[in-house]
């Protein structure tokens, strides 16, 4: 039985100027220990997707659908209700992490109120743990510097910091949105080790927002790509990075630079993102799309399965190929 | 959200009204049964006896301090510390036989050396008390005035501790009404010597009147409470007198109105008088006041000083009648003479300006004759200034004139109004840097030579600097007479100087009004044109 | 083709707008700036026009009529002088939109300018500029008023000067700080690298980042300075009977409560007047300020 | 931290003396003599007052002896409450003076603050209600119109025609005397604390810490009391300060509209009767205070945010 399910997620907001729609008719799943990769330019509707999942969306938005997370529906559901589950079996690192911690409480006090809240543990036996999972995420000499503020770590460490905040109860999912973007390289690689290191040691799913398609290929076991608030294809590391079928996919994978064949002039995508307030009929991506055909641009667009899970949103026809 | 707001915040605001409510019962219609509480209109500067000047100190210097005569209710003059005297043949030398039983509050015995310390303190200039001159007529006072002498060689001496005798330079007919004014009041030496300056804080403060001093706030309020010493203490019917400071009508209309106050001081504002008579009835009391209202000429700017066509034109063409009954509308009485008609009993009522009785379209008639003999026309307009300082009253009075003048010479005359406050408008008065200025004076003492001084050449107070030989001759003369008829004929004689010379524009004699609540008994304003009120006089009903 | 293409692209593409007209259209959006701005335009237009038609004169007493109850002749009552109240509080109008408009634009000048400065120079010049700022605060502004007065002799403009004199002191301080957190932010640092002077700087970028504040600080100066004119006028600098102001007309009202319509109707009036240009500020700050 | 404090002084100290310079210059330019009344003195009179109260030395002279008694704590004699020491008169030992002013201010600022921010709390939590509204119209409203409007209209409503409270006057600093001017005081206040603490939280609530602190399951309770309050409150606190030295003047304001016996009183008849010691006792007093105000916010925003601490 799958830990996440996706059912046709919609995520719209109401602004003075008319309703954005930021998700459209979204569904998939995650498996027990799987780490689900999201990718898609920005604007294309991830991070509000797994916003919507842990219920942290804008006032003015409006959600539908259903998310079921271990068989709890969680579309609808009171705030006391979703607490019990966020934190908890259930948990989230962001991509700032400058920001991202309060500024005006202590790390220790930061953490241990988690264990106290959804564990019940006691002051010290929850400074032990924080201590612990901080040697974990590699912070060093944690013991002295739990004490300290959080602008007196450097960006990597508190981005550490909020890894080891959110295993404090050993959540079943842990959400990742973009948490390497922020980071300069080499801080990046450290982070993307300790994901991995939490993958093996802990058997624990993930899923992992990014436009880098460098950090999807390190470390996912299926990905999913979205477009215009659209789910266009989704399927495993090797369907996709090998076997893209999707013209977008495609035209993604081809734009990254690669190191050993020269190239004078970058290929890009031509032409923008649709404006999620007049989103076009049919195909989202029909503007930028080179197999573009009429029966993309008014009628509704095929969902073609393929197997071990796979599926495509295009009207293609294989056959072209 | 609704219920938390209702838990938290409506119940806070209510409970604020109710409290306010309940507490509003006992302010209306109770008021305490053994206090006065009195505005004074503002806070007094000192209330050194010696160095008072203003209306406000005095009214508390009636209360606490006592001297050889009173006044009773009228202005008439009745004995106080002096049961009885007598002046010698040649007019010169007055002996005061003081009772026996006089005590200061602290107990000791009040004699006549206290009296001769409490004159010498006042002509001394080192004590520098604005009202050192008007001792002047007794032996070497002006000499001790210009420092030229010590203060011990002034011409009063204690025969006796019951026996104070006054020798003057020469004979002066209103020397006895002098004695009413607070500073010739007695103050104690031994007090005064031990405290120095600080002698008039409450807790030092040694007084001779009918109540001591026992608190005092600035700007809050000063608190009197009975002197069980005083010689007539068992008349005293009030204990306790509080003096409240209030600096603007707008605070003590409505305190009295609430129950806060039980006497109100001096002018009620213009606009409120007609409301407040028909609210309060005969509880308001609008008392002639012996005091002028008048504009200075200023002699000494070409454009008047030797055109007295125009002077006599300005004078004429305000309609006095109008002024008083449809302007001012508080009793106030036209005024077309140098003096009131009231002063000396009225003594000098009939000596005013001739055209007063003639009807209002001939005096304008003969105004715009003087106007254009004086030389102004169309063509050739006057444009003048009148300035006062910033007032309620200064500037009805002066949008009135002004519209008067309007409407008599139409568009051969421009004035413009120009307010200023009050130390500029005083000192710009007094150095003369003004066309037309409004001026006005409240007599210390019912005697005519309060404002014979006004057009004397060497006095402070003749602010148009006006200047006329003969005036100042006749006037000499008049002082020194001593057979009283002669005295009035003289003093007559040279008030017509200064009338035909129109150096100001008389207007009105004041009036002053105060409110009284029905509960306070057996005081009777009406005929107390000096304001002299004292707290003694009055009792408090249920 | 290339070219072609991105051309079409361009011109479908929904037209970016100006930050002037997006400025333009929320304010238009917002109606109760709006509807604060009508009803200023009216005031405006009523104190212009209404001394002029009306058969009463503002200066003109007339002893037998005074102080009566608003009635269908005079739409607010008469004052103590028989002088009809609706006439006088709109020539009164008159000089209180003179003072709010001359003052606050004496005020925005020296004010933004001299804080702008004080902040964007920094350093010595800087605690210079505003310690001279804490010594003009100390001045008691009673005896400046007194002191203007008798050196210049009294008129209306003398009195701008002197509320101005002590209003701007507060928009210094308010506009330094601004420029002090401006100051760092990444397109200044950008101008200075690309060598542009600094004058240039704070005029093109500074201020323009500033008029969010300085509006709305703008309007919380204006009723101060209302007052202060009436304050002047005791001293005699400034209004001139029989001319008048609200600030007067206020302060003569709260003196006799009675005549209850001599306070109500010129407090009704400056208090729309302040509360419309405080709407309409409002409007304009979010407007300017797109956050 | 002990550097900057020495720095604050020895900036005050300069400030301070160019404030007692100008205003002593200032004063003693105006014209009017403080001695002149309608009364005509004689100049002997005259001589005396001035000699006694060292006016007639060269005017540099009496500004050094000024500075002398300045440095002794003394303000001087009073000209027109004759003998008066104006320390007296500011700082008497009884209720009156600066003692009023203060007491009105502190007990506005008792009023002022926490309403302020519980209303203006309230108004961020729920953003466009009607208690939202009602914040933000009254912040305009009351920024808007003085006390010297408003004064004199609670007044009328509440002392002249309801009768609930007396008109004016300081009584003896009873609930009943002092109730309307402190209302009068705070609502001028109250609204613009509101309106920061709104605009502040609104800002924390949508900052990324909060958003991590929900994501952390938090109760709402915990939210706002744990995380939200301190980050609110920072803005708020650094008004306070320079509020405070407003809410002092909005207190010798609203003392003209109640007469009561405060500082509002001593400097219009200080200014008019031309006290110059009044004046500048008054003067020199209120830069003090700001120059202290200014000074304690900044040691308050010192404690308060750690990020300065360094």
């Amino acid at each position: 039985m799958p830990i996440l399910e996706v059912k046709n997620l919609n995520v719209s907001f109401k602004t003075i100027d008319g309703i954005v729609k930021a998700v459209n008719d979204v569904s998939f799943t995650v498996e027990q220990g799987e780490v689900l990769g999201i990718v898609g330019e920005s604007g294309s509707g991830k991070s509000q997707t797994v916003l919507g999942i842990m219920g942290l969306l804008a006032s003015n938005s409006i959600v539908s659908g259903s998310i079921k997370f271990l068989g709890q529906e969680l579309i609808g559901v009171s705030t006391a209700a979703l607490n019990k589950v966020r934190g908890n079996k259930l948990s989230i690192i962001f991509q700032d992490p400058m920001t991202s911690l309060n500024p005006y409480l202590t790390i220790k006090s930061q953490m241990t109120e988690v264990l106290t809240l959804h564990k019940g543990m006691s002051k010290r036996d929850a400074l032990a743990e924080s201590i612990r999972l901080l040697d974990f995420v590699r912070i060093p000499e944690a013991k002295e510097r739990v004490g300290l503020y959080p602008h007196e770590f450097s960006g990597g460490m508190r981005q550490r910091v909020m890894i080891a905040m959110a295993l404090l109860c050993r959540p079943e999912l842990l959400i990742a949105d973009e948490p390497t973007t922020a980071l300069d390289v080499t801080v990046q690689a450290q982070i993307l080790q300790i994901l991995r290191d939490l993958q093996t040691e802990f058997k624990m799913s993930v899923v992992i927002i990014t436009h880098d398609m460098g950090v999807v290929a390190n470390i996912c076991d299926r990905v999913n790509v979205m477009y215009a608030g659209r789910l266009l294809e989704s399927g495993s590391i090797d369907n996709i990075f090998f076997d893209a079928k999707h013209p977008y996919t495609q035209a993604l994978l081809n734009s990254i630079p690669s190191l050993d064949h020269q190239v004078e002039k970058l290929i890009t995508i031509p032409g923008e993102p649709p404006n999620l307030m007049s989103l076009p009929q049919g195909c989202v991506f029909q503007g930028r799309c080179e197999k573009v055909h009429n029966d993309c641009c008014n009628g509704d667009i095929m969902v073609q399965e393929f197997a071990d899970k796979r599926f495509m949103k295009c009207n293609l026809a294989l056959g072209q190929g | 959200m609704y219920s938390k707001l209702q838990k938290l915040i409506l119940p806070l605001v209510l409970g604020m009204l109710v409290v306010t409510a309940c507490s509003n019962k006992d302010s209306q219609n109770n008021h305490p049964l053994n206090m006065l509480r009195q505005d004074v209109g503002s806070e007094p500067p000192t209330l050194d006896l010696t160095k008072v000047e203003d209306t406000s100190s005095s009214r508390i210097m009636n209360d606490l301090f006592a001297g050889l005569l009173d006044y009773d209710q009228e202005n008439n003059i009745i004995p106080g510390m002096a049961s009885s005297w007598e002046l010698s043949p040649d007019g010169k030398t007055y002996t005061f036989h003081l009772r026996h039983d006089l005590k200061f509050s602290d107990g000791s015995a009040i004699t006549a050396k206290d009296f001769v310390y409490s004159w010498r303190r006042l002509v001394a200039p080192k004590t520098a008390s604005p009202y050192d001159s008007y001792l002047a007529s007794i032996v070497n006072a002006k000499q001790i005035i210009q420092n030229k002498a010590s203060p011990k060689t002034l011409g009063v001496e204690a025969k006796d501790s019951y026996t104070f005798v006054v020798n003057l330079e020469q004979p002066n007919a209103s020397f006895l009404k002098l004695l009413l004014l607070n500073v010739t009041y007695v103050i104690s030496q031994k007090n005064i010597e031990k405290y120095g300056s600080s002698w008039t804080e409450p807790a030092n403060m040694v007084t001779s009147g009918p109540y001591q001093l026992k608190e005092h706030v600035v700007n809050g309020y000063i608190l009197a409470v009975k002197n069980p010493y005083y010689y007539d203490e068992s008349n005293v019917s009030i204990e306790q007198v509080k003096y409240l400071p209030y600096e603007d009508k707008n605070t003590t209309i409505p305190s009295y109105k609430s129950g806060g106050l039980d006497i109100s001081f001096q002018a009620i504002p213009v606009d409120q008088y007609a409301e407040l008579k028909k609210q309060f009835g005969n509880q308001l009391h609008t008392v002639t006041q012996e005091a002028l209202y008048y504009y200075d000429f200023n002699m000494k700017n070409p454009v008047f000083a030797n055109n007295i066509k125009l002077r006599q034109a300005l004078s004429m063409a305000v309609d006095r009648e109008v002024l008083t009954r449809d302007v001012l509308k508080q009793g106030q009485k036209p005024l077309y003479s140098m003096s009131t008609a009231t002063v000396d009993n009225g003594v000098y009522a009939g000596l005013q300006y001739d055209w007063a009785s003639l009807p209002r379209d001939e005096q304008v008639r003969r105004a715009q004759l003087l106007y254009h003999a004086a030389g102004y026309s169309k063509s050739h307009p006057l444009e003048i200034s009148l300035s006062y300082n910033t007032n309620d009253l200064h500037k009805r009075v002066a949008l009135a004139v002004s519209a008067m003048w309007q409407d008599v010479f139409g568009d051969e005359i421009k004035v413009k109004l120009q307010n200023q406050e009050w130390k500029t408008f005083i000192q710009s008065r007094h150095k003369g840097n003004y066309e037309i200025a409004r001026d006005g004076w409240v007599a210390d003492y019912n005697g005519i030579t309060s404002y014979t001084m006004l057009y004397a050449h060497n006095s402070g107070q003749n602010n148009s600097h006006y200047y006329n030989p003969k005036y100042d001759a006749l006037l000499q003369q008049a002082i020194l007479e001593i057979d009283p008829n002669k005295q009035v004929e003289l003093f007559k004689q040279a008030l017509t100087v200064p009338l035909n010379d129109y150096p100001t524009i008389p207007l009105f004699q004041y009036t002053y009004q105060q409110l009284v609540k029905p509960y306070i008994k057996n005081y009777y304003p009406d005929k107390n044109y000096l304001e002299h009120m004292q707290s003694k006089w009055m009792s408090i009903a249920k | 083709m290339i070219v072609g293409k991105k051309i079409s692209a361009v011109i479908n593409a929904p037209k970016a707008k100006g930050f002037w007209q997006n400025a333009y259209r929320r304010f238009w959006h917002n109606k109760f700036a709006m509807a604060s701005l009508l009803l200023i335009l009216i005031l405006a237009l009523l104190c212009v026009f209404v001394p002029m038609f009306s058969q009463f004169s503002y200066y003109k007493p007339d002893f037998t009529g005074s102080l009566q109850s608003p009635n269908l002749v005079h739409f607010f009552g008469t004052d103590g002088l028989g002088r009809d109240l609706f006439v006088r509080s709109f020539i009164g109008g008159r000089i209180t939109f003179e003072i709010a408009f001359a003052a606050t634009v004496v005020v925005l000048i020296i004010g933004v300018l001299y804080g702008s400065i004080a902040g964007f120079l920094g350093g010595r010049i800087d605690s210079l500029m505003m310690r001279f700022v804490d010594v003009l605060y100390g001045v008691p502004f009673l005896f400046f008023s007194i002191l203007l007065l008798t050196l210049f002799g009294q008129s209306l403009m003398l009195s701008f000067v002197a509320i101005a004199a002590i209003s701007w002191l507060d928009m210094a301080r308010v506009v330094r700080g601004q420029t002090l957190s401006l100051k760092h932010k990444e397109f200044v640092e950008a101008a200075t690298v690309c060598g542009v002077s600094k004058w240039k700087i704070i005029t093109r970028h500074i201020i323009p980042n500033l008029m969010g504040v300085v509006v709305v600080y703008a309007a919380l100066v204006v009723p101060n300075m209302i007052v202060l004119s009436a304050v002047l006028s005791f001293f005699g600098l400034g209004v001139m009977e029989p001319m008048t102001s609200w600030g007067l007309l206020i302060s003569d009202g709260s003196q006799n409560m009675d005549s209850w319509w001599l306070l109500l109707f010129p407090a009704i009036l400056m208090t729309s007047t302040l509360l419309a240009f405080a709407f309409v500020v409002n409007g304009l700050r979010d407007a300017l300020d797109p956050r | 931290m002990i550097k900057f404090i020495i720095k604050r002084m020895l900036i005050a100290i300069p400030t301070m003396l160019t404030i007692i310079f100008l205003v002593f210059l200032l004063v003693h330019a105006t014209p009017g003599n403080p001695f002149q009344g309608e009364r005509a003195l004689s100049p002997e009179v005259i001589k005396q007052l001035l000699h006694q109260y060292r006016l007639d030395l060269p005017l540099w002279k009496q500004f050094i002896l000024y500075v002398n008694d300045l440095l002794h704590g003394d303000f001087g004699l009073s000209y027109k409450f004759l003998g008066q020491s104006i320390n007296a008169l500011i700082f008497p030992d009884y209720v009156g003076g600066f003692w009023v002013t203060l007491r009105l201010a502190v007990y506005a600022m008792i009023f002022t603050v926490p309403l302020g921010i519980v209303f203006g709390c309230y108004a961020g939590l729920y953003r466009n209600s009607w208690f939202d509204r009602l914040v933000v119209t009254c912040n305009m409203f009351f920024s808007a119109v003085p006390t010297i409007v408003t004064g004199p209209l609670f007044v009328f409503i509440l002392a002249v025609l309801l009768h609930v409270l007396p008109a004016s006057g300081w009584g003896d600093g009873d609930f009943k005397h002092i109730f309307l001017p402190v209302f009068v005081l705070t609502l001028a206040y109250a609204p613009t604390v509101a309106f920061v603490t709104r605009g502040s939280i609104i800002d924390v609530l949508n900052s990324n810490f909060i958003r991590t602190a929900r994501a952390k399951g938090l109760p709402t309770k915990s939210i706002i009391f744990k995380h939200a309050i301190k980050p609110t409150l920072i803005p708020v606190v650094s008004l306070l300060g320079p509020m405070f030295a407003g809410v002092l003047v909005g207190a010798i304001v609203t003392e003209q509209v109640f007469a009561l016996p405060g500082l509002g009183i001593l400097t219009t008849n200080g200014a008019t009767n031309r006290d110059y010691n009044l004046v500048l006792g008054i003067t020199i007093f209120g830069s003090f205070l700001t120059i202290v105000f200014n000074f304690m916010v900044d040691i308050l925003y010192f404690f308060l945010d750690p990020k300065i601490k360094q």
